[in-house]
């Protein structure tokens, strides 16, 4: 997937982000910090911050693992934090995460079946060593955003009757993100509710194997080319 | 994301006490900080007793001390059960609940607070060794975990919380002091809508992010405390 | 019961605790702080404090409900932190209590059997409408130490084969402290260890309906009288 | 007890952090504080790595990263299990699974903090709906509660917690800073031993008491970091 895909990705999720506290997971959901309103969606981090800023300028600021001590979920990453920033512990970071507080979280996905079960964090065959809070964020938002390429690298569908993979939460995804198309889950139903113009109705049934009803005011855009956003 | 002070909106709203109760539902569980007087929020407390239209109302706090400014709620027969640790020395709820007006369901200070702090944090039920082979697990399911036997209690939120804190700072953001903390936080984190009565509110930076005890996220809304 | 009398109960506690966190009751168990080691024994109350001083100076100290901060468990009376303290929510509060945290707690009781039960809180047939934190405070604390009159005010055993009173909580008193005797609960079993000269065995026996071994080290001491400590 | 300063003795030990290490029993169950770098106590890691003599050993710690100063405790094949909630990114710690050296626990990080927290708070087993209807709920016990499927989690305690803090005062108090603190707290409180490697020790009386955030009833030793 080409950066100008993953950054139409990112700002399409952060279309969905206008107000409220929301966290971000790895990968294009980093992104989409960048595209977010100024001011008006908080960003939390599971490792006790509420209030993430953007990263310190990496001229300025080198890394000293005996006594940095801001950092996002990745645990080496530095950060800044926004002037209503707060610090927590872990339990009452996942207090905000189980608990239902986060009014989003946006999580890549390596599938969603068409009952809104998530898969994001295993393969089938091999060692799985690492689940990190992945399951507590997709259990507790009041929206999960699966932010995903429409197909994966080899080609093969992601959006399933059934996820094949290893289940991260069931019934839990909200909205779905692609390079091609946005999918709602309304009262347990899947809904296409916007697309893109260069695909046909046909050509995205058949990369997207789970059935879903198309929304009664679809909308059809052209894909604009976002590139990477300026920071101010 | 690099928002700065003018920028940065949370959602908390900042109001009168007496517009701040008008938003509690008829019927609503409400949970009311404070232990004894540190922590009490009396402000929202006069307010609530004031707006008389909300009734039959479910309280959860850790007691009801006889000189509470909610005794009037009970008088004014808009209780239909409290839940909590402590109601011995309150002459007017013993004769509500005598008189079959108010319903008590008691439960241990730890268990109650832990109750609270797990609805709160999305975990329903939990085995606490606490009471069991007492009065106040009749009735509760029991298990034996590494050779004791435990009580299985269901967790605590509700509809609304009126707290008390020190100060908020104009995101939402609280801190507390002393020995009026106790149920406060728990409480924040345990309700639909939070609504908080503080002696100060300060600009935004002013807190020490360390310091924050309650994020703005646990906030719906702030009033500033009036001199009685 | 003479106030001498429940000095005499209280300074007796405060011989069993030389060091560590304590918490104390109400009723005899408060007159304990008085004569307990200065600095060494550190007091916790359930409210939300670790390091309980004095109460201020009722002369110069006037509780307005409005804006007092500062109390003991008892809510209403204002008390004073030492230079070690620390103030926490009633979670963490309750953490210290039933997580097994407390050296110690000295507790006043109604009942208490030859199997360690203790009964605390209610009276059968009356209602019961107030539990407060006794019950976490005997599940959790490394020792619980009674403090009681050995007869109820109208003459009646209080230390008996069973608790016939509601219970708050089974098997965990350590210590049971009278002003007649002391009574050590070691492997299950109960043993006097100490009794004052002014009563013989045998009218020990007589107040004391539950089942129990006289230690072999008995110790048989006079009966001092505390009367107010001085407070320094 | 109007103890003044000098008379204050909480029976904290003040160590370095060699003679701190050797109180870790032989198989002892280690709770390791730390999420990424932050909060990580590198300074007893090491001390840890080089009393070679102490081995069998649990730990219990969040993650793993590829550049722990722990990692060197798997080449020297002294673990015998971990519980955690993310490793994948160990190479060390993979290559030991493999080789089926090393026992893996995985649980979602959320349970893991939770557990800790209560454990050491002595509640033993709480209902989660995280992970329900996942791998990591295979063979665990699961109940519907409020309509929604959860799982019977087990609290966590440990022999021993070594953790990191940013001061301590001779009390043993302690105070973290930013994103330091993660689990560092509820490990305090969880262990039967707890060790804290601190960048400073102050006096009693010069932290703020409303700042404290683990009291020192928690913490066992203190050992102040060296310059590396």
């Amino acid at each position: 997937m080409s950066g100008s895909v993953k950054h139409y990705i990112a700002w399409r999720c952060a279309q969905e982000l206008q107000s409220g506290v929301v966290n971000l997971g790895i990968g294009i959901p980093t992104l989409v910090a960048d595209y977010l309103p100024k001011g008006l969606v908080t960003l939390h981090s599971e490792n006790g911050i509420l209030g993430v800023g953007p990263e310190p300028d990496p001229n300025e600021f080198v890394v000293d693992p005996e006594s940095i001590e801001l950092v996002n979920a990745s645990g080496v990453q530095p950060i800044t934090a926004l002037p209503h920033a707060s610090y927590f512990d872990s339990s009452l970071s996942f207090t905000i995460m189980r608990g239902g507080h986060l009014d989003a979280t946006v999580i890549g996905a390596l599938q969603v079946s068409e009952t809104g079960d998530l898969a994001s964090w295993a393969v089938p065959g091999k060692d799985v060593l690492g689940v990190g809070g992945a399951m507590d964020l997709v259990i507790g938002a009041k929206r999960v955003i699966a932010a995903m390429s429409h197909l994966s690298p080899k080609g093969e569908p992601k959006i399933l009757p059934e996820c094949t993979y290893p289940l991260t939460a069931k019934n839990r995804v909200d909205t779905i993100v692609t390079e091609y198309a946005v999918f709602k889950f309304r009262e347990g139903r899947m809904y296409l509710v916007e697309m893109v113009d260069e695909i046909s109705l046909e050509q995205l049934k058949e990369m997207t194997p789970a059935s879903y009803e198309v929304a009664e005011d679809l909308k059809v855009v052209k894909r604009e080319s976002i590139g990477d956003p300026v920071l101010v | 994301m690099s928002a700065t002070l003018d920028q940065i909106q949370t959602g908390v709203q900042f109001l009168s006490a007496d517009e701040a109760v008008k938003k509690i539902p008829k019927a609503a569980s409400i949970m009311v900080g404070g232990f004894g007087f540190p922590g009490m929020p009396r402000h929202l407390s006069r307010a609530l007793v004031e707006q008389t239209d909300i009734d039959e109302l479910t309280l959860i706090m850790n007691s009801l001390g006889s000189v509470s400014t909610l005794n009037a709620l009970f008088e004014q027969n808009r209780i239909k059960k409290v839940i909590g640790s402590f109601f011995s020395t309150n002459k007017d709820l013993v004769k509500a609940y005598r008189e079959g007006k108010v319903e008590i369901e008691l439960l241990p200070q730890g268990t109650l607070t832990e109750a609270i702090r797990l609805g709160g944090a999305g975990i329903p039920a939990f085995f606490t060794p606490t009471a069991a082979g007492t009065d106040l697990a009749k009735g509760k399911e029991t298990r034996v975990i590494n050779g004791r036997e435990h009580v299985l209690e269901h967790s605590l939120t509700a509809d609304v919380a009126i707290i008390r804190a020190h100060k908020a700072d104009k995101a939402g953001n609280l801190v507390y002091r002393k020995t009026a903390q106790n149920f406060n936080p728990a409480m924040a984190t345990a309700a639909k809508l939070t609504i908080v009565e503080v002696d100060e509110i300060v600009e935004i930076g002013e807190l020490n992010p360390d310091e924050i005890m309650t994020p703005f996220i646990f906030v719906d809304i702030v009033v500033k405390r009036e001199e009685v």
